[in-house]
């Protein structure tokens, strides 16, 4: 008996989820496409304002990029549990962990990654200035994983339960507020030409925290979960 | 079990025992809250001066803060509870945490509601979004949170090890709201009462709000050992002991 | 009295922002002490329809009721 | 038994003791004792209902059981002890359906690693496959898609099957593939514990048989 | 056969001829002929992966077989003269799994129809489920599902049954208790089409049987 | 044989799903929250500054209920198609067009009335002037139902293709872009103090137009869509 050594189990089980998102690439382009319809219908709904438009920009666009993210997160381990897939996993002599990591490393770079791409052509809809953009960026960049990992342990929290999609939305927006908080804080700062460090700092911080803590948090989680 | 735990302590933890405890000590404990809670009352509305600045407005005080502590207070002992559930498997500890959590989204939902009502007056706008105010809206929705994941679950013991679960990662918010006033600038106000330093704080502006603040532990106990019996009788509904309970309830 | 009692309900003029706190505070601690009394009596109910279906699965059981001999 | 084991250890590979099971304290099954040897197979009997597929998931370790005793290897059943010697294979096949057998099977050995002198081609052409490797599992037929989740059976080291059901769906040749992989799994020193409803004739003498009663 | 029918009818209640299915251009199975006629069982034989779901969904009308003839009464089959008349069971079961059965049944018979002298209680009881009535069906297990899944053929008014797999997940008992149905139905007046791979004895003689090839 | 008539049938889908949703009300409520959650964010992107939360209240509001309801569209048939439910459906003696009315029906309760319940909550959040609360209620009462009936028909349509959701999207887009221009014309105007009169007529004019026609077309879509 040869147990498989935790490097190739990550890769296949990374693989896998890429070469499923691919597969229905169609679902993946959902979110892209959801944060494009906001923005376009923004200045149809707020009408051709452009002074208007550029103020509001950052936050739209933050916002808009978040809640794309939120909607697929809910599916993050949908299909696995229905098919089955889950408890395979959970019965390969692998520590649970760093494959959750690996769901959520997936998760991230097909949702995610997309969004962050479209989100300069996002912002230049609704005008944000072109200096704030890498700034956006930036905060793009770790608001994304951060929301991913927080997300992960919740949505394996509600695995078990039937009515998981209210609890979750329930338990993300007390995690959503302070990372937009700190992600608007260092755009509205950069558009107004005041230091934007201290902001993405703290994002930067509470990002690896996550990265180590979260999923951990996420096997203990999935195994309260699935235990019925 | 852990061995270390008092014999007295593993033989209360047995759920038919504390059923009968719980129901014993719950009269005590809501009259009690009652005769603080009216004296306390008649102290706050007609005793107390009103204030040089506020005028009388400044009573909302006596609702709002001891609300607002127990709020946190009873996140902590949730916390804790759900800490021993998670660890030791012990059913008492999951219901009192799970059982915590409607009182103290009560009592952070008051908070919330009166605080408003006073920002109303004293800043003009009934919400801004400065951290204390968001740190406590989000308490509120913690506690949403594990109320809705312990009643999603079927099972209702998974369900509580979840709700746990998520109720121990939310405790990093607690200091969160208790410094808040401090780590950032706010609109709210910092500590004025000092329960172990001088407070800044008229004496009989004081008293009715400490006595305010008993009664309300009071009656956290009271509610507590009611709402703890009622999901006893759900989590052990196949015992003989609950089901002679509910023959019993018929035949009335 | 009466003027007093008047003016201890107008709160100095705040009479709209210090009574609702006060009710609020009653009412919502009021529901959270009946809440439990309601619940109680729901689990009761269903734990008495539990035990009876049991007894009708059991009953079941022993009668090899099911199936009834094809005809 | 008709097996190649040398004898009956001292320590059984797997062993239950007045193992309970409740739902929200109603009884799924009653006090159940067996113990399970390597190079042994046991059959689950019950009607339907009776708890046979909570019994498997109960052994595998994704649910817990409050009363009585599990032990395995001798020691108390627990996930870090027995992960990846056993093998469950249940009413949901856990297959990807928009991915291919061949590329579900890599998973699975990504995952549980590889067992010597097999290769997917060659399994999937004893699973009667041949040719399908590459179509998406959704596309298969009920059968078809049973038959690729046999497959990892055959491809990925574990001591102990549980198979629950692994007949239904399955044609005659589907059926006869079962057994043969059961009878060389059980030679190979192998345990297997499987539900079923049909009359199946196992290769290599009578199994051991635990019977479940609602 | 030793059923109930005054004599074979002039036109068959469905009829077949040179049926060939393909999928992008791929046969599925080659041209078939059969004819059935009310009060008469035919078994539809094959090895997985041969063709037998796809041809009960053309038959249906679920799919759509472009070359062959099939004919319903005599005349060609469409969706208007056959709906109602025709009910399907195949490996989705069609159940909503957070409703009860009585649910789910309650529903059916709101689509479909109410037949004569039955009523859901006694059907939930004659399939084996008293007493489950009311649990989610998600909490049922695969055998009782698919008796849930029977109760509906008792219930609603429909000439022709199409079985694929009944027998798959039940025990002694059911696969006794889907022979019964059948023999009743037939015995009624009804004809059914149904797909197994396990040697089952029907009651009241040998059935037809249609041979699908790969 | 006695086949059911009409009525009954319809009573007992609509009946059917209403259960449906009501078990699993988490999931009903998941729209209502994540339009609740957006509200929320909105203040923290843009900063609590009330003449501009006022400005882009409605806008904001009209583009989150719609966005909401986008959020459920998706899953309108695809729980009835893996559980084999939809095929049942199609093989009862019912016509098909008013069955699937019925869902669209359902469909329309379970998300956009909750929906329109909150929305006052939402605009008061984002501070819009109590004035104007009259006719955003209207122009969702005719917005909504109109994005539920054409979304079906494009729902349909996709059902049989695996890479449903980027097609959805990209078909709704066009479809939303005049619901939203009418329906924020109407609020923009009532903003102002002019007559509003004539978007929202326009809106009535189409539902009642896709009341009668896209159900037919759902059920043509879906038949279309299912035979493969
Ligand atoms: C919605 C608005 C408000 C919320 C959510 C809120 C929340 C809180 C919380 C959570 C505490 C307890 C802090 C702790 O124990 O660490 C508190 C204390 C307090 N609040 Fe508020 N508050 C609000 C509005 C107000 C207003 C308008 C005033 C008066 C101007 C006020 C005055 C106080 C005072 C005096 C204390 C006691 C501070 C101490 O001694 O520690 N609050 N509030
Ligand atoms: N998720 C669940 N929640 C609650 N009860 C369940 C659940 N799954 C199964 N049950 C119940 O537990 C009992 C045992 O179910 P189980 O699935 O183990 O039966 P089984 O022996 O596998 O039957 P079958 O032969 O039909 O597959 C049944 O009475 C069933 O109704
Ligand atoms: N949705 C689909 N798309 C493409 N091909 C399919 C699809 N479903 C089935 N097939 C293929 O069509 C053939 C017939 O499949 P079908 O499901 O009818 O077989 P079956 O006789 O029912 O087999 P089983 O006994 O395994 O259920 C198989 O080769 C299968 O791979
Ligand atoms: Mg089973
Ligand atoms: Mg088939």
């Amino acid at each position: 008996m040869n147990h498989a050594p935790l490097a190739p189990a990550c890769a296949a089980l990374l693989r896998r989820d890429l070469t499923l998102a691919w597969r229905q690439r169609g679902d993946i382009a959902l979110p892209v496409l959801y944060a494009l319809i906001v923005s376009t219908l923004f200045p149809f709904a707020l009408g051709p304002d452009l002074a208007l438009l550029q103020r509001i920009a950052g936050g739209a666009v933050l916002v808009t990029v978040l809640l794309a993210m939120l909607l697929a997160l809910d599916a993050m381990f949908r299909s696995d549990i229905e098919d089955g897939s889950l408890e395979q996993l959970m019965l390969s002599p692998q520590p649970l962990a760093p494959m959750l990591g690996m769901k959520i490393l997936a998760h991230w770079l097909t949702t995610a990654l997309p969004l962050i791409v479209i989100a300069p052509l996002l912002a230049s809809l609704l005008h944000l200035p072109v200096a704030v953009m890498p700034v956006l960026l930036l905060a793009l960049l770790l608001a994304t994983p951060l929301i991913s990992l927080l997300g992960a342990v919740l949505v394996a929290l509600t695995a078990g339960s039937r009515r998981s999609g209210m609890l979750l939305a329930l338990m993300l927006l007390p995690l959503c507020v302070p990372v937009v908080i700190f992600a608007a804080g260092a755009l509205a700062a950069a558009q107004q030409g005041l230091p934007w460090i201290a902001p993405i700092a703290w994002l930067g911080a509470a990002l690896a925290l996550a990265v180590v803590l979260a999923p951990l948090a996420c096997a203990a989680a999935l195994r309260i979960a699935l235990d019925s | 079990m852990a061995k270390w735990i008092p014999l007295w302590l593993h033989k209360l933890s047995s759920p038919p025992t504390f059923y009968a405890f719980a129901g014993k000590v719950r009269p005590w404990a809501i009259a009690l809250a009652l005769i603080l809670g009216v004296i306390a009352l008649y102290g706050a509305l007609v005793l107390a001066p009103p204030d040089y600045q506020q005028g009388d407005d400044y009573r909302i005080i006596f609702i709002h803060v001891p609300s607002a502590w127990m709020s946190l207070f009873i996140y902590a002992v949730m916390g804790v509870s759900a800490f021993i559930a998670l660890v030791w498997r012990i059913k008492l500890a999951e219901v009192v945490a799970m059982e915590s959590a409607p009182i103290g989204a009560a009592f952070t939902f008051i908070t919330l509601v009166t605080g408003s009502l006073w920002g109303e007056r004293m800043w003009g706008t009934w919400w801004t979004w400065d951290a204390r105010l968001t740190s406590e809206l989000v308490l509120l929705f913690l506690y949403l949170g594990v109320i809705g994941l312990y009643h999603s679950f079927e099972d209702r013991r998974q369900g509580a090890r979840a709700a746990a679960f998520l109720a121990i990662i939310g405790i990093i918010n607690v200091p969160i709201v208790h410094f808040s006033v401090q780590w950032w600038n706010t609109l709210h106000q910092g500590s004025t009462v000092n329960l172990f330093g001088k407070s800044h704080i008229a004496t009989d502006m004081l008293w009715p709000l400490l006595t305010m603040m008993v009664a309300t532990k009071a009656y956290y106990v009271a509610s507590l050992c009611g709402r703890v019996r009622t999901d006893l009788l759900a989590l052990e509904g196949g015992k003989d002991w609950v089901r002679k309970i509910a023959a019993a309830e018929k035949s009335r | 009295m009466s003027g007093s009692f008047e003016s201890f309900l107008a709160m100095g003029g705040y009479a709209a922002y210090v009574w609702p706190s006060y009710a609020v505070f009653l009412l919502v601690l009021l529901a959270d002490w009946l809440a439990p009394a309601f619940r109680r009596r729901r689990i009761l109910r269903e734990l008495r329809g539990r035990m009876a279906r049991q007894s009708a699965r059991e009953r079941g059981k022993d009668g090899a009721a099911p199936f009834p001999p094809a005809p | 038994m008709a097996v190649m084991t040398a004898a009956i250890p001292a320590t059984p590979l797997l062993e239950a003791r007045a193992l309970c099971f409740h739902r929200q304290d109603e009884p799924v099954f009653g006090p159940l004792d067996f113990r399970l040897d390597a190079g042994e197979l046991t059959l689950i009997e019950g009607d339907n209902g009776s708890g046979k597929t909570t019994l498997m998931r109960i052994l595998t370790g994704l649910l817990h059981a409050e009363e009585g005793e599990l032990l395995w290897r001798g020691e108390p059943l627990h996930r870090d002890r027995c992960v990846g010697d056993i093998v469950f294979l249940g009413h949901q096949l856990g297959l990807k359906s928009e991915l291919t057998p061949r590329e579900n099977l890599r998973v699975a050995i990504g995952l549980h690693g590889h067992r010597e002198h097999t290769d997917i081609d060659a399994v999937l052409a004893q699973v009667g496959l041949a040719g399908y490797g590459d179509e998406p599992v959704r596309r298969l037929s009920a059968g078809q898609k049973k038959r690729a989740a046999l497959a990892r059976l055959l491809l990925i080291p574990a001591t102990l099957w549980l198979l629950d059901e692994p007949y239904a769906n399955l044609d005659r040749t589907g059926i006869e593939l079962v057994n043969r992989l059961l009878a060389e799994h059980i030679a190979r020193g192998g345990a297997a514990l499987v539900t079923s409803h049909g009359a199946v004739g196992f290769h290599g003498g009578e199994p051991q048989r635990i019977r479940m009663h609602a």
